[in-house]
């Protein structure tokens, strides 16, 4: 069975990663545990460096998308590649509420409706993003539906309960 | 004592004969059996349209759903017609009365048999070209006066594809006219009791059939009420009684330009065993029928391309036809 | 391949494979013209519904108690996505399981996901082959698939 | 095409309008709502509104059980929910850490591949009609319908078929079903011809469809464009083939790519992918292994803590499924990236210079679900 295990092009990521952003934190991931290759963890800034270098190296972004923890949230960028050693990369950006993390809409104009849409879910406002708005929500909307303070939800609050 | 003899009924015999009668009852026969015969075309695409797409069609009203038509105009006349607020409300008003009009009038000149037509007029083709010009008016005006931009865009578009279609309509005309030396439909027909004109000219023959179905907005060229775009075209606000007058309009021209066609290239009521207004209508319900089909197949064109097909392809095409008929009529 | 005469050449190529592929468009639609319809006149036709047809569920019934085997436990309300079950049970003595008497499902809000058939312990729940569910009210819709079963004897 | 930036700018404010194609317009697949800035028919700008069927799937996730929400992922993309079903349970499984047998994959793989081939038919034919040809929609309703007789056959559900379980499938299937699939191939073999000639070889079409909405690599990359409407662009990626999952690996199919990136490249690589599919659906049949369809779960599954993200291939693109798990019997947080999602904003690139009927053309081409993107 061929497996999506990347040899060469890992390291490659790995060690222009740690050029660019030296304080990231970078951890190899079982990709058939869970479903990435690399993470890229960060705090709260860091993530247009990450992003310029994956696009250089072809990377599209998959999504942005984030996660909440009462205290503070996970802002999580998926770069994949169309080539044929295709594998992921996650950046994970810990991020205070308050914070407003930078836009990356200039280097993939994708993000702009996707850092919108987080924007739209979690109340994250993008520094210098074009045309931050509601996109699903109604515009006059006053909640953001996806924080866990939003609705019956329960929540953890322990850090790394969901990051094993 | 002979009736006849009376000197006030021979004048009304003569009013009796004269044109003015044969034009009333011409015109209320007309009125009669156009939207009749509207009724009966609609159920008919709308049959050939379920049976090409593997689907049976109305079948709910009558046996085969042969009422259906009429069943939908006696809804459209008992519904509310609707003028939206912001609309030009004389024009609004005055739109679908403008189309209609010009609809009854091209069947005036045509030739059913030799004695069905109501007045061989001496310009029998420019009658009608004239008329069915005015129907770009009224799009035109229902277009502009809705106050809606899809209804807008569609008048637009309809009166730049009229204006760009008139012209090989009227040069392949031509070039049967400088054949028969005539204007007269019925002349017209008599001049192909042997062959028809068809086979002396295909290719007139093919571009007064693309240009007529362009005229008359039929598929592929749709785009004056192209729905997936437009949602209805110049259409969209009307409703009611003024929507189907539209409707009305559009099915009377497409058989005026079937009969039309009929006329010029297919030799009229010419044709053996029936009676003559038998081969006729034959042959216009024929072209109907393959108006339908093409437009039951085809996707719609675009606008930049239908007129780039009629500027680049059919009016070059319909002026060298003319030049050569003209030429071979001169040297024979 | 500028010159005038390919360039002509090109525009008379291209309006005669136009032109055929026009005919041969309309030659197909022709073709299916006279085929058979495929559609079915629902009224007066009717398909008949694969054994596997999810339909709003149903109690079965057994041969061995002549009734259903429902105890009441509750398994599927709890795992309905969208709470649709509320059912109702008591012991007929004391000591044995429970018998279900109501058991009300409003088909309205069901997604018909099948969770509750397949969670029941008893394997008593199954799909019904209705389809024609038609009602005046919403509150019609809430159906008491206990007295359907009883009615259906 | 014309170039809207060589229009002088002085007598633009005079000439552009906006018109609102949607939320209720005929071609605009559900309720999508473009907003066109027009001069006379050539389009400026385009922005797509969303929105309208925004239900809260993500959130309703943090609300109910892992099982509770196997209903939810159909009705996203419910033009393929088999699959958006397949790969939620994958998802599952994944962090589960749970083998599924080799013969429910055989018949995900399947039932997914029907279900893709239902779905072209309606990408492919939706555009047909988009262009005015309304008959080979039809047609492709036909052919479309077998394939939810034959799903219905086993998983009793024409749309929203919920047929995955964790571990496994709910139905084992039939004679019926494998005799039915077999003459399905057969039948939609024979009607490719067809549809081939009435559209794809018909002038009107390609003159609609040519250098009409080119995507190049490039804006792909920058727009994370996937499935059919990338690989019209020349890239060769398929999640199938790229991070081969459940069953694929065993099967040989190729990927159909188009090096154009028009809207013909694109209705193209969509009718090369049925016959793919077909191919898949075939080996499968042929090679179907005997055992078990459901593995040993628990009837509700606790994932242990972690997180996971499982990528598939949807007809419209690469779909994944990111779910955090804090140990419980409820999923932390369950974030969908909606191939329609980055797809559907290629248009704000594209259209610019094109005309109305092309926006039509080129939404139509780019075949997105409105509810997978509003989610």
């Amino acid at each position: 069975m061929p497996t999506a295990e990347p040899t060469k092009p890992l390291e490659n990521v790995r060690n222009s990663l740690l050029q660019v952003i030296p304080e990231a934190e970078l951890r190899d991931r079982d990709y058939r545990e869970c479903g990435y290759h690399l993470e890229v963890r960060l705090v709260m800034r860091g993530m247009r460096r990450v992003a310029r270098e994956m696009k250089d190296r072809r990377f599209f972004l998959e999504t942005i998308t984030a996660v909440d923890f009462l205290e503070y949230f996970h802002l999580i960028y998926l770069f994949s590649t169309y080539n044929e050693a295709s594998f992921r990369v996650m950046a994970r950006v810990k991020l205070l509420p308050e914070v407003r993390p930078f836009s990356v809409w200039d280097i993939y104009s994708e993000a702009i409706w996707l850092e919108r849409e987080v924007y739209d879910f979690f109340g994250i406002r993008f520094q210098v993003h074009p045309n931050l708005k509601r996109i699903i929500n109604p515009d006059d909307a006053n909640y953001f539906p996806l924080l866990k303070s939003f609705g019956k939800t329960k929540f953890t609050t322990d850090i790394d309960d969901i990051l094993c | 004592m002979n009736i006849t003899q009376l000197p006030y009924l021979k004048d009304i015999y003569a009013f009796l004969g004269s044109d003015v009668t044969a034009g009333i009852v011409g015109l209320l026969i007309i009125a009669a059996i156009v939207p009749l015969n509207v009724a009966f075309l609609v159920l008919v695409e709308r049959k050939v349209a379920g049976h090409i797409q593997l689907r049976p069609g109305p079948m709910e009203v009558g046996p085969h759903g042969i009422l259906q038509t009429l069943i939908d105009a006696v809804k459209l006349l008992g519904k509310e017609m609707v003028t939206p607020q912001s609309t030009d409300k004389l024009i609004f008003f005055l739109a679908p009365i403008i189309v209609v009009a010009p609809a009854f009038v091209g069947f005036v000149p045509i030739p059913f048999s030799p004695m069905m037509q109501i007045k061989d007029v001496n310009v029998g083709i420019l009658l009608i070209f004239a008329f069915s010009s005015i129907s770009v008016i009224s799009i035109l005006m229902a277009g502009w006066s809705s106050n809606n931009k899809y209804s807008l865009i569609g008048a637009v578009r309809s009166v730049a594809q009229n204006v760009a279609y008139e012209i090989p309509l009227l040069l392949a005309t031509m070039s049967i006219l400088i054949m028969t030396n005539t204007f007269k439909m019925g002349e017209i027909v008599q001049a192909q009791s042997s062959v028809w004109f068809i086979f002396y000219q295909p290719i007139a023959a093919i571009i007064f059939f693309i240009a007529t179905t362009a005229e008359t907005n039929r598929a592929p060229f749709d785009l004056v009420e192209a729905e997936s775009e437009l949602v209805s075209g110049f259409h969209t606000e009307y409703t009611g009684m003024r929507f189907s007058l539209f409707f009305l309009a559009e099915y009377t021209n497409m058989v005026i330009a079937a009969a039309m066609f009929t006329v010029l290239f297919l030799g009229g009521w010419h044709g053996p065993l029936f009676p003559g207004m038998i081969w006729f209508l034959i042959k216009t319900y024929f072209l109907i029928f393959v108006v339908m089909w093409a437009r039951w197949t085809y996707p719609r064109i675009r606008f930049d391309q239908l007129m780039n097909f009629a500027w680049k392809v059919l009016i070059p095409f319909s002026l060298v036809n003319l030049l050569i008929t003209a030429i071979v009529l001169k040297v024979l | 391949m500028n010159t005038p005469s390919s360039a002509f050449t090109e525009y008379l190529t291209e309006i005669l494979t136009g032109s055929k592929s026009l005919v041969v468009g309309l030659w197909i639609t022709l073709k299916r013209l006279f085929t058979r319809i495929v559609t079915v006149q629902y009224p007066r036709q009717k398909l008949t519904m694969t054994p596997q047809f999810r339909g709003h569920i149903e109690a079965i019934r057994f041969d061995d108690t002549k009734t259903h085997h429902c105890v009441a436990c509750g398994l599927c309300a709890r795992i309905c996505p969208s709470h649709v079950i509320k059912l109702q049970g008591e012991k007929v003595r004391a000591g044995a399981l429970k018998y279900g008497h109501h058991y009300y499902i409003d088909f309205s809000k069901c997604s018909l996901c099948g969770l509750c058939v397949d969670f029941c312990p008893e394997q008593t729940l199954k799909f019904s082959n209705e389809y024609e569910l038609v009602f005046y009210s919403r509150w019609d819709t809430v159906i008491d698939i206990m007295d359907r079963l009883e009615k259906s004897r | 095409m014309l170039n809207p930036k060589t229009i002088d700018d002085t007598s633009i404010d005079q000439r552009v309008y906006t018109l609102n194609l949607g939320p209720q317009h005929p071609s605009t697949h559900g309720v999508m709502h473009l907003l066109v800035t027009l001069d006379g028919e050539v389009v400026l700008k385009v922005e797509p509104v969303i929105g309208y069927s925004h239900r809260g799937h993500e959130k309703m996730a943090e609300n109910r059980t892992y099982e509770q929400f196997l209903p939810n992922p159909a009705r996203m993309d419910y033009l393929s929910g088999m699959i958006f079903n397949h790969g939620y349970c994958m998802a599952v499984e994944k962090l589960c850490g749970i083998e599924v047998p080799r013969r429910a994959e055989y018949i995900r793989v399947i039932t997914s591949e029907l279900n893709r081939i239902a779905s072209h038919f309606i990408g492919a034919m939706d555009y047909a009609m988009g262009l005015g040809a309304i008959t080979p929609f039809l047609w492709g309703w036909d052919d479309r319908e077998h394939i939810l007789d034959l799903l219905e056959g086993i998983t009793g559900s024409r749309l929203t078929y919920s047929y995955g379980r964790f571990g496994g499938v709910r139905n084992d299937i039939t004679k019926e079903f494998y005799d039915g699939t077999r003459r399905f191939i057969d039948r939609l073999r024979g009607r490719f011809w067809d549809y081939e000639n009435l559209i794809n070889q018909n002038i009107i079409f390609i003159k609609r469809s040519k250098d009409v909405g080119v995507i190049t690599k490039d804006v792909a990359l920058d727009y994370g464009v996937t499935g059919p409407t990338l690989r019209g662009s020349g890239v060769n990626y398929d999640v199938r083939k790229m991070e081969p999952y459940s069953a694929y690996p065993e099967f040989n199919f190729d990927i159909p790519t188009r090096e154009e990136g028009d809207c013909l490249a694109r209705y193209q690589v969509r009718m090369a992918e049925m016959e793919q599919s077909l191919n898949i659906i075939e080996q499968a049949l042929d090679h179907l292994p005997p055992g078990p369809i459901r593995a040993k779960v628990p009837r509700l599954v606790t994932p242990p803590k972690g997180d996971c993200y499982c990528a598939f291939e949807s007809a419209r693109g690469a779909v994944g499924f990111y779910i955090a798990s804090d140990g419980s019997r409820i999923p932390y947080r369950i974030k969908v990236r909606a191939p329609s999602f980055s797809n559907l904003f290629v248009l704000t690139e594209i259209c610019p210079g094109h005309f109305l009927a092309d926006v039509i053309a080129i939404f139509g081409s780019i075949d997105v679900t409105v509810p997978e993107i509003d989610r």
